[in-house]
């Protein structure tokens, strides 16, 4: 059979890597739907043809859940997304606190704390470092955590927090600091079977993989954790 | 098909169709609003630009909300057997056609309001019906605002983007078209792809405006000026 | 409304000028309408043509083309239309402007082909031409040749020769009497040149601020000495006559018309026998008391003073004399009329210097 | 360079028609250019305006417009185009129409002012009227005016009048009569009407094909029975004269020439002693062995044959005649000269149906 | 000001900033177009549509790489002492202008290709110098193009998001303006807020546009149909 994802951007490369290795495993093929979790979700509301949602956090999967598009009880986490507090220039900070803090720079990337997870961790890192107010004139928002990147790849912004799941070792070098998940909430991406896949084979064997040791390895390997017990 | 000519052939399908359908539909619209002289014509006139104003994913939210099953017109067609339009290349084509309908009723209504009356009503003497003479008066007359109006809807198509995603969501193979693709590409910081795809598009675009320019150049040859 | 002719009731506001005009034309030959600049001859044809919306009926040959329920709209009335200011389609050759009308007439119903009138008209080296590339002369009789492509039952022609040169309306005119006669069909001409209309045509409208105020048919008309027309210095009578003996040697013909016959350039080298039509200018007749044969006006017939009138202008008279049946206009001073004792009754030698056949 | 008056040597060539002309033409008066459909009367003044590139050079009145080096811009030549298609800004009023050209002419230069124009012109009804609400004749009338506004120094009309009623003609000539002397410009007239140009006209230039094939004084040319003008039916001499006395009970005036005396309409009312301008139509001139008195005809001049030359056309003549110093033209046929044995030398009396002051 | 009336401030700044640089660029821009008969002109036309073949993210996704510190134009405006302009707000008026580039100049090209040369060759003979001609002659025969070319460029930057959103950064007060504000109000499931805001921008661009129709309407009176 075939199902049908509908994936939160930023696990775009993962989905990949997984569908093929679901593939392999499984024999049933996917495909797969990218978008932000605000538009996906918008769009599974009024009919969009998914079998199951990897969303990039726990809110929107718990309202469907609630309003009968999903079938309760599938809801888990599959991945948590790390923050990264990343420049492209070595140069740009050694102590990125001191470097959030003396502030000597024009602009600092984060997400829009509104329609993307990551850019809410990333306000609730400034919060608690007690930065928030003194950098507020200094930001800019990127819808996604993709155009936050974008900001800060081109060199349009200092720095910025983005995923960790983004950078490459391999030519994202720069300056990088892995924000310790204490200063902000955790970002849970959940999954969901969608009402339109309850009966579809492949959908189901799709979130028993997703769960599966294989898949967490994979996963990890594209910068997320796993959750250390699965909701 | 490999996904990428998949999608390649999507859009030229999606841009062919509206812009076709657009001239098709916008046509008597333009020719009304250009010549009528009903209270309706200014309000008429005004609405059809209002998609323009919208966001695209905006209007693609609403055309969402009013074709889904929800929706008034999902309900419709929902009645009518049709199913619900949004993620299939039917509702792309609809949607497309509603965003791109200023480019196409503006460009030609301007042109049809400087098309000279009297050659209209010299048609008429020659015994050319009202239909006749918008074929071999108004048409000719009028070609640069036709050529306009194309390029503009196929162009706006193409590149269109915000209502596809939305109407279409992004499916491979079936509303994916070249926009979201380069726009995934570099969403998920794939910019060689993206690089290749959008120097593809722009120089096929180039190419297919400038031949489309110099058959027009050579067409007109001094000719429209008089 | 089964009779033949054209029966126009026509009426329609605009700011500043109204037409309303009551008219019973015949069902062929030419119909000239005379009148100022402005009087309403334009609006008159386009009502009459469908191009203007305007209150009235209208009845052509036994068609209904308007009345209270109907309105034919433009391309359903059988007419062409010659417009007053150039009309040629712009995006097409000049054979395509011809075309245009040719194509959209059924082929049953063509009288008048392509290559006949390229030829009449010379426009035979400038068929691919862009209408652009013409000059204001050969824009117009391209207009003129298009409009009698559709072969039409009804020709409106809104001053279709101003804008050529007299050798080329020479050369234009023998060809329009030739359709007025073949065709059959009603042609209703605006013109300010007398001279094409005297040549042309049958009847004679004249208009002034959107009314008709005078009209009848052209012989009758031009001979009265009080004529309403504009004519004045063109003022002419129309002689129906036969050709009775042509002179090769001096290119002369005589006709022969009921009270004599006048001599006159063979011009058109007519066989004897031929019936046509002379145009005698009231200016080019003079009266003497006797005939005087030592001098150049050959053309002297006896002829009696029916009446006189005063023009408009002071100081000229125009005289209406009659050779056997035949009415004759002479335009002379008031001073000579009284030197002479012209009186109705008196016997004179009218010296007639020009005669010109128009048909 | 610097001497009056107008130097224009003009090549340019289209696909099928080449103009190449070589003119000097005098810094005043009007200059009528005359010639069949197509034979570049258009083309030659778009050439002089600068509308139309082309080689040669371009020397008014002293000033350089065009030569090898410079090439004046149309809105800097000071001239005035009445174009031979209507040609009113459809966006502005008749008014808005009128002021264009005025507005941008330097106070110090302006010569001729609105109400002036609007007056000549009977255009004041129609000040707030859109050009598409005007008729034809209407439209031209406005076209004249708006011209007339910059006060040009050389004035370029294409068939101004031919779009008007006589009337309307007859109201609107002796404005530009008056225009031609008072601002003692150089006027270049395009016209296919032989009665405008006689009346208005100084010089003539004659066309054929791009090419001039004659030009010359209006007196001299038209006096030669050979004349080489598309005119035939309407060739005329022009003879200067004094107005002598008049008769008011019938409305004549005896207008003196060196050579004799004519009567003619007192149409203008001039005083005596008034310098005029006559112009007496060939076809209007017959000859008669001995003065006969008792006739209409009341001009009989004793006069002698000059020459006499066949005309194109056959079976008509051409006689000029002297009477005193003053040359006159007689069109009779080829048979009567040969009737009364006329030959050059000889005595007759001209008997002179109708003369015109045309200045 | 409240943060809502700012930004609609700032959209209605840029969207006029925008329309009124874009006329003023637009307008020779067209006219070279519509007049020439230099070779460059059929490339040159087809480069100007060219903007509207990418997907707006894209567009400004590159507009981002060429005027940021490392582009070609960041190079430049830092030489020259400007700073790098992206997140600024002029940097969203030259994105705006490149993207909505096409919406002006193609409909002003087309009713300057049907303005009558005759009319301009008159002017001429009235003394009228060529840039005289072109405004006394030229725009008001012109004047439905400048109505389209004006209202599809207005309501276009209105509506226009992807770019401004990639080149303007979102900051409130400064860039953020009323498209991305909807737009963020859809993506967070504030559907109230969105169609609050999305209605009052389509009744307000409504009027907007019928009183221009309506105006333009009475201006015109039937003149330019001859
Ligand atoms: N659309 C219009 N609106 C208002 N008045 C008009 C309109 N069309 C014509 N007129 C006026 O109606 C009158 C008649 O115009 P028309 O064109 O019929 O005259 P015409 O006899 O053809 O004159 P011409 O010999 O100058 O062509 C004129 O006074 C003109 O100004
Ligand atoms: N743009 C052009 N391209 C090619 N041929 C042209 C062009 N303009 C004019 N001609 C030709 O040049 C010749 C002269 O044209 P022009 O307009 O000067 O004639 P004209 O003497 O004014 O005639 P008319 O009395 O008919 O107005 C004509 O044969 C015409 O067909
Ligand atoms: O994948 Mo997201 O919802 O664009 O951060
Ligand atoms: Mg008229
Ligand atoms: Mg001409």
């Amino acid at each position: 059979g075939e199902v049908r994802l509908a994936v939160a951007t930023n696990f775009h490369e993962a989905a990949e890597r997984l569908s093929e290795q679901f593939a392999e495993a499984t024999g049933h093929s996917s495909r797969i739907s990218y978008g932000s979790t605000g538009k996906l979700y918008a769009q599974i509301r009024h009919g969009a043809p998914f079998d199951v949602f990897l969303a990039a956090d726990q809110e929107r999967p718990h309202l469907m859940e609630q309003n009968g598009s999903a079938v309760p009880g599938t809801r888990f986490t599959y991945a948590v997304g790390k923050l990264v507090l990343w420049s492209p220039d070595p140069e740009a900070f050694t102590d990125p606190v001191a470097f959030l803090r003396e502030g000597n720079f024009r602009r600092l990337a984060i997400a829009n704390p509104k329609t993307a997870p990551y850019g809410l961790a990333a306000r609730q890192t400034l919060e608690n470092l007690g930065l928030r107010a003194a950098l507020e004139g200094k930001l800019v928002r990127g819808e996604s955590i993709a155009q936050t990147f974008q900001f800060v790849a081109t060199g349009n912004a200092r720095a910025g927090f983005v995923a960790l799941a983004q950078l490459r070792d391999d030519h994202d070098g720069g300056a990088r600091w892995e924000v310790p998940d204490t200063y902000h909430d955790p970002i849970a991406q959940q999954a969901i079977l969608l009402e339109r896949g309850r009966d579809n084979e492949a959908a189901r064997a799709w979130l028993e993989f997703l769960a599966s040791r294989e898949a967490q390895d994979i996963i990890r390997q594209y910068g997320y954790d796993i959750p250390q017990s699965p909701e | 098909m490999s996904p990428e000519w998949q999608t390649v052939w999507l859009t030229l399908k999606l841009a062919g169709i509206t812009t076709a359908l657009l001239m098709v539909i916008g046509t008597p619209i333009a020719w009304w609003l250009a010549r009528s002289n009903h209270w309706l014509r200014q309000p008429v006139a005004a609405i059809v630009a209002l998609p323009l104003v919208l966001p695209p994913t905006v209007l693609g939210f609403y055309l969402l909300l009013l074709m889904g099953p929800e929706g008034i017109v999902g309900t419709l067609t929902k009645t009518l057997g049709l199913g619900t339009l949004p993620f299939t290349f039917a509702g792309l084509v609809i949607a497309s056609v509603i965003y791109s309908l200023p480019f196409t009723v503006q460009p030609l209504q301007n042109v049809f309001s400087t098309v000279n009356e009297r050659m209209l009503e010299v048609a008429a003497t020659l015994r050319a019906s009202p239909l006749d003479r918008f074929f071999s008066v108004v048409i000719p007359l009028a070609r640069p605002g036709f050529l306009t109006a194309a390029v503009l809807t196929f162009a706006h198509t193409l590149g269109e983007f915000g209502v596809v995603l939305m109407i279409g969501g992004n499916i491979p193979g079936e509303t994916r078209v070249l926009s979201v693709a380069i726009y995934d590409h570099v969403e998920t910081l794939e910019y060689a792809k993206a690089h290749l795809l959008a120097g593809g598009m722009l120089v096929f675009s180039f190419l297919v405006l400038l031949t489309l320019y110099l058959i027009n150049g050579r067409l007109n040859n001094g000719n429209l000026k008089s | 409304m089964n009779e033949p002719g054209i029966l126009a009731r026509v009426a329609i506001g605009f700011d500043r000028f109204r037409l309303d005009v009551d008219l019973q034309l015949p069902g062929n030959g030419v119909t000239a309408l005379f009148g100022h600049s402005g009087c309403g001859k334009t609006t008159l044809l386009r009502c009459i043509a469908g191009l203007q919306e305007c209150a009235g009926h209208l009845y052509v040959n036994g068609d209904v083309w308007q009345d209270g329920t109907t309105c034919l709209p433009v391309h359903q009335r059988p007419l062409a239309y010659v417009f007053q200011e150039t009309s040629l389609f712009p995006h097409l050759s000049v054979n395509g402007n011809l075309n245009f009308g040719y194509r959209r007439t059924p082929a049953a119903q063509r009288r008048i082909h392509p290559q006949q009138v390229i030829d009449w008209l010379g426009l035979s080296h400038l068929l691919d031409r862009r209408p652009e590339r013409l000059s204001g002369g050969e824009r117009q009789r391209v207009a003129i040749a298009r409009a009698l492509l559709t072969s039409p039952r009804l020709l409106l022609m809104d001053e279709p020769l101003s804008a050529l040169d007299q050798a080329s309306k020479r050369d234009i005119l023998p060809y329009l009497e030739t359709l007025r006669d073949s065709l059959d069909i009603p042609i209703i001409y605006v013109s300010h040149s007398a001279a094409e209309v005297a040549r042309l045509a049958d009847n004679i409208v004249m208009m002034d601020q959107g009314r008709v105020v005078a009209e009848g048919g052209l012989q009758e008309t031009l001979a009265r000495p009080d004529q309403p027309f504009a004519l004045e210095h063109d003022a002419a009578v129309i002689v129906p006559a036969i050709i009775r003996e042509r002179d090769l040697q001096w290119h002369l013909c005589r006709a022969e018309f009921e009270g004599g016959s006048l001599w006159l350039r063979d011009d058109r080298q007519s066989e004897t026998g031929t019936r046509v039509r002379l145009q005698i200018l009231a200016r080019d007749v003079s009266i003497a008391l006797a005939a005087n044969h030592e001098q150049s006006i050959q053309n002297l017939l006896p002829a009696r003073v029916m009446d006189m009138a005063a023009e408009h202008r002071p100081g000229m008279t125009t005289v209406r004399l009659q050779a056997g049946k035949t009415s004759f206009l002479s335009r002379i001073t008031s001073r000579s009329a009284h030197q002479l004792g012209l009186s109705p009754g008196m016997e004179v030698c009218l010296q007639i210097k020009s005669v010109a056949i128009v048909e």
